[in-house]
């Protein structure tokens, strides 16, 4: 039992950090969510090819470095703390985990060494009769995997990205509240087969697709754990240089206090979302009330920090100019994502083992 | 204690009902339940108008100057059958509610004569001048500097600084601008209360984008800005009393107009709940029922502070209910999210927000102006309960 | 429209403020709260006859005082500041509404004056195949009311007390958690003939048998207001005189917050309060919802005071000595009076035309 | 990271498991599960020999001072079993969690030799003579004094004050107290560590009533108590740096079992849940799980915050534990009276109350002791968040 970091663990959070500073000011975040793919080329480039980033869960053999979820979790909280838009959470977490967890290494050959390279983004779209809504990055991504929940959970991934199957598929971007993380909604056309490869259908292909979502949550939450982290940093850089009243804003109580249960919420998550990433680890089992753990944990100090940062700018953070606006949306956004706080909680309630029959 | 009305006092309701559904229509009928604050400005100013000439733009004012001389009950019915029929959210507000009772309550006879009859007539429209960038809780920390000078035409007061969060300055025909007229003068001491007309080359109005997208408020800046000598209310030096005045105004019966409006965004809630099967989640009927019960006595307090104005004391909601309200609200934004589920999330193709999604947006203002909760509990304690003030750096 | 209080209405505010000096001190309280029949009989008789408390809402015809239920309201109110057991609620205002609201002119004209005259305390039971957990004051009672809600809302008047009744009726004293309002099971014993009054049965029945709930709910409002109230009080008192850190701990700006929000949860329920006893005279279809908004707002205004009053007073208000622990006990016995917050709120969203079911 | 333990360490667990299967039958079965402070306190004396007599009751201390040398993943494994078992609240945690340690790491060799033998065997019991009704939060306003004296063995130490909250006092063989033994001192400064004999005549312990209705704390009163002059630890003077590190200690492999604990009341709730049919109202599954999940990010920052016991610096968790668990403790049990309904509100004839009710109650008091959540709030904020400090008077 060891739960601290290790040093090869810290030099990835660090080189991460630098990434962020190069690439993540407030200017290039705002750039990068008016592009019509919604991400920016270049830092996209800089984080999946230069840092190698998208196979971070690629295996070894696969030309990934072939590490765990809690090393991911590791560079996620990082960028979370600038909300840069980028496909790597449906690329290097949510497709990279469905195409593991499905035992087809034709299909692991074709496309995880290109993922590792940073060569593609990938989006991950889940149907229900023939339309999946709010789908993660399918507007600029080059390989999109639909899965047919209502059809037996057919898989199929279409390379080359929605402009190349006009025919078969309608890819809408969806102007969103939040618009660091770019939305679409992705349609079957009537009677049209889809022209791409068949991976895999029935349970097993119901619990890799359950999987990639279940270890995107956990990479969901990292992200909004970094973020509650920047809300509250900036905000204590704020009240210590904002004077009203002839003090320091910071020296008063009442917003201390504000401030100190930021922080109690803050580490409550972050230990929530470490120890549910080495748990799928060590013990797989205990994925789906893990990803529950994690997420909500996690979504709920985001809301909380970055409702708490707007309050205490006052005035200016309430502005467009100021970020704090751009965090209150991305945790309203991160509440919701995939599933519910809700349904997520309900999920943990029965694994509990909670009876949900009324009693007679 | 009663909360019916008397026989005269329904007649006078089904009078201003008739009216208002009347004018409502034609080239207004499509101003109705219009609350953005910038929104079809220029048919809201000819309603304005409408309302003035009928005498019903600022009912409590006395005769000689456009009012009714309206009782307190009928100033409810007023606000309630205004809110009821939707009528728009009122771009005279700043002059009705603010600088005309300002006016009457601390003016000079021609500065009334000169100012309230174009108010009531929706002839002249009103921005307010009070917070600057450094003076946002700590109101009183004001930069903004007004000296008298000889101008053109006689003495004039010249006005140096910049004020903020100024809500319809783009419309305003007049500002009234709390402006640091001695020197050396610190805090509440040496400020005076101007009265500046807006249309000069001395003022320059800057939008603020606002987290909707949006540009609900507007930067103000005063560079050589000039009004005449008398435009002045009160005595030079002691504006801080004629602001206090008139920020007390606000707790009045718009009060009720503005419960009127949450009530129909709680309608509007429920509604939406029904349409899409959340009404039968136990968790949201919950929710909805605690707005219900925040709404009410909402409506209750504010029917405690208006039977009580008379009294010379304030009356306990009159402490708490600015924070409750604005809580109330943020919270009212935060279930109408839950109640739209993801679709709450979707914006219009040029970020155009639904009146739900900006209620959750803009509801995180409500805590921050006019008193920050901060400054609202300080004031509870201090005043209300009688705990230690905060000492100042 | 006027919503403020009548100078006659002040008056009886402060006789009742005054009886408190005399009747309630802490002593007094832990006295009555000790005793058998639950109440302490020289108070009750001072509140029922000297004050005549007990008709407040019985009409002038029958020797009442005739007043509306914002009177009583106010006098509730004074009377929840302090914790004193009585059986004011389910004699003054259960039973005389269900009284009242029947059309039984010789029922009315044998109990209400005797009532009125402060001769007797009345407890009043909802039986469910033939027990009634909770009710309160039937230990104490001189006159019982059962009601039988599977057997038609069947209405018997038991003259004389529990004590009268040991053939047909079991009343057993519960000791409970709060112990300042006494409260029994009441149970019919099988195959006995009730020898009591027969008064009435059907839907009007049904109805009156609510209304006295319902309106019992506004005068436990009353009374949770008034005890929260007394909460922020005591609180306030007590912070300013305690010293820590060389100041007194009133002037730390976190604890004044505090107080303040305690101020904001009372001034909120006092409105709810006083509106929902003037809309249910003036507006009786109302009464369902205004019950409900009621108690529940008070409930949940004294659940929060009463557990601030604890922390803020420290250690101290955790003893048995202090009396912040009464406050708090009675806090979580009024939620869940007769119906639970949680049912009363479901109230409101049937009222609301909240469709309960389930979307297909 | 990791969270799996070694094959080794496994084999570890297997002993003590076993060993505590083994011993807590006969005399000792029926202390299974007993958390009260007082309950059944002289078998669970016998049950800290019977620890102490196997080398369990200090597993973390050297081996000439009845220890283990345990390393941190066996101390968490040992918390965890002895847990699992359901082993007693440990009666002499104040001697084994608090004055050992002090006395390990600011005592004389001397006082190592006669003091630490004896806790890690059960032989002596201690308390903690801290508090005082002047000095709640306000820690080092203390009052007792303590002056040195010629006694009829040499010099001794005597005691004059009070202490209050000090528990299991009626069992202690020994009190650590804070005393001022320079008279004109002040706050920090002028205190002293004094180790003292329960047993004499100077001493008068009164049981608090709490309102739960039970005495888990008593006051302790010091009229003229003596302590040999040895019995200090560190320099006169200089106590209040050594009862801090007593303070910080509390922060170890103890939270551990505290969360199994928790943990084992939530199970109860749950099972009420399930046994009264409350686990089918989405409202109570959702709390349940909000509880879970809490416990879940308390035994995960207890893992981040053991794991970092050597690194000297403090790390988040070691800041915002303590109002975590408490806060979540006080939810808990508010939620277990919504699972119990009405019935929760019962008694006993003689108001003895349920775990549950009892957890309601005494949660209360997980808010206030140990520094308050005001107090651990001022402590985040100004040492984690480097605002400024919190003005004296």
């Amino acid at each position: 039992m060891q739960f601290e970091f290790t040093q090869e663990q810290t030099m990835i959070r660090e080189m991460v950090l630098d990434f962020s500073r190069d690439h993540a000011s407030s200017q290039q975040i705002r750039q990068a969510m008016a592009t019509e793919q919604g991400y920016d080329q270049k830092s996209w480039h800089a984080m999946s090819v230069d840092l190698g980033l998208a196979g971070l869960l690629v295996p070894v053999e696969f030309g990934g470095q072939g590490l765990e979820l809690i090393d991911t979790v590791l560079v996620f909280e990082q960028l979370g703390g600038r909300l840069l838009p980028s496909p790597l959470l449906e690329t290097a977490v949510m497709a990279v985990t469905l195409m593991t967890s499905l035992a087809d290494e034709a299909l692991q050959r074709k496309w995880l060494p290109r993922i590792a390279a940073g060569d593609c983004a990938v989006a991950f779209a889940r149907l229900d009769n023939g339309v999946a809504e709010y789908v993660i990055g399918a507007q600029g991504a080059d390989v999109l995997i639909l899965c047919e929940d209502d059809n037996n959970h057919q898989l199929t991934i279409l390379d080359g990205g929605p402009g190349h199957h006009h025919g078969a598929i309608k890819v809408s971007r969806l102007t969103m509240l939040d618009q660091t993380r770019s939305m679409s909604r992705v349609e079957m056309l009537p009677a049209q087969k889809l022209n791409g490869y068949q991976a895999g259908k029935g349970s097993l292909a119901a619990a890799a697709a359950n999987r990639a979502h279940q270890f995107s949550h956990i990479a969901l939450a990292a992200e909004a754990v970094g973020a509650a982290q920047s809300c509250l940093d900036m905000t204590v850089d704020y009240v210590k240089e904002r004077h009203q009243f002839g003090r320091a804003i910071g020296s008063f109580q009442a917003v201390k206090h504000q401030l100190a249960d930021m922080m109690v919420d803050i580490e409550a998550a972050r230990s929530a979302v470490y120890f549910s990433a080495c748990s799928v680890s060590e013990n797989p089992a205990q994925l789906p009330e893990m990803a529950s753990l994690a997420r909500v944990q996690a979504s709920e100090a985001l809301t909380h920090c970055a409702a708490e940062m707007i309050q205490l700018h006052g005035g200016i953070g309430f502005t467009w100019e100021h970020d704090a606006h751009l965090y209150f949306k991305r945790a309203r956004s991160t509440a919701t994502l995939l599933q519910t706080n809700s349904e997520l909680d309900e999920i943990i309630a029965e694994q509990l083992g909670l009876n949900s029959q009324v009693a007679s | 204690m009663k909360l019916s009305f008397t026989a005269s006092q329904e007649t006078f309701r089904t009078e201003i009902s008739e009216w208002l559904e009347t004018r409502l229509t034609g080239a207004f009928s499509d101003i109705r339940g219009v609350t953005s604050q910038t929104a079809a400005a220029q048919r809201r100013i000819l309603w304005e108008q409408e309302l003035g000439r009928a005498r019903w733009s600022a009912i409590g004012w006395p005769e000689e100057y456009g009012g009714r001389a309206a009782d307190l009950a009928e100033q409810v019915i007023f606000a309630e059958e205004y809110a009821r029929a939707r009528a728009p959210g009122r771009l005279g507000h700043m002059g009705v509610e603010l600088a005309g009772p300002t006016i009457l309550a601390f003016g000079s006879n021609d500065q009334k004569q000169r100012f309230l009859p174009s108010i009531s007539a929706g002839q002249e429209m009103w921005c307010q001048g009070y917070s600057e960038p450094n003076a946002g809780s700590d109101l009183a920390n004001v930069n903004t500097k007004a000296r008298l000078q000889e101008g053109p035409s006689g003495k004039q007061w010249v006005i140096e600084g910049q004020k903020i969060w100024t809500s319809l300055a783009q419309f305003a025909d007049w500002c009234f601008v709390i402006c640091r007229t001695e020197p050396a003068s610190q805090g509440r001491h040496g400020l005076s209360y101007l009265l500046v007309p807006m249309h000069q080359p001395g003022i320059d109005i800057r939008p603020i984008r606002q987290m909707t997208g949006e540009s609900d408020f507007n930067e103000v800046f005063f560079d050589k800005a000039v009004t005449a000598e008398e435009n002045i209310v009160g005595e030079p030096g002691k504006g801080w009393q004629v602001a206090m005045g008139t920020l007390s105004f606000e707790r009045g019966v718009s009060t009720l107009a503005q419960q009127m409006h949450f009530r129909n965004e709680l309608s509007e809630i429920i509604a939406l709940a029904n349409a899409n099967g959340k009404s039968s989640e136990p968790l949201i009927r919950q929710r909805i029922a605690k707005a219900w019960r925040g709404l009410q006595s909402m409506r209750a307090s504010a029917l405690r502070m208006l039977s009580h104005t008379d009294a010379g004391t304030l009356t306990g909601p009159q402490f708490t209910y600015k924070i409750f309200w604005a809580s109330w609200h943020q919270q009212l934004g935060e279930l109408a999210m839950d109640v739209m589920g993801k679709d709450g999330e979707m914006t219009g193709s040029d970020y155009q927000l639904s009146d739900l999604t900006r209620l959750f947006l803009f509801s995180r203002a409500d805590t921050i102006y006019a008193g920050t909760n901060q400054i609202q509990r300080n004031l509870i304690a201090e005043r209300a309960l009688g705990l230690p003030k905060e000492p100042r750096g």
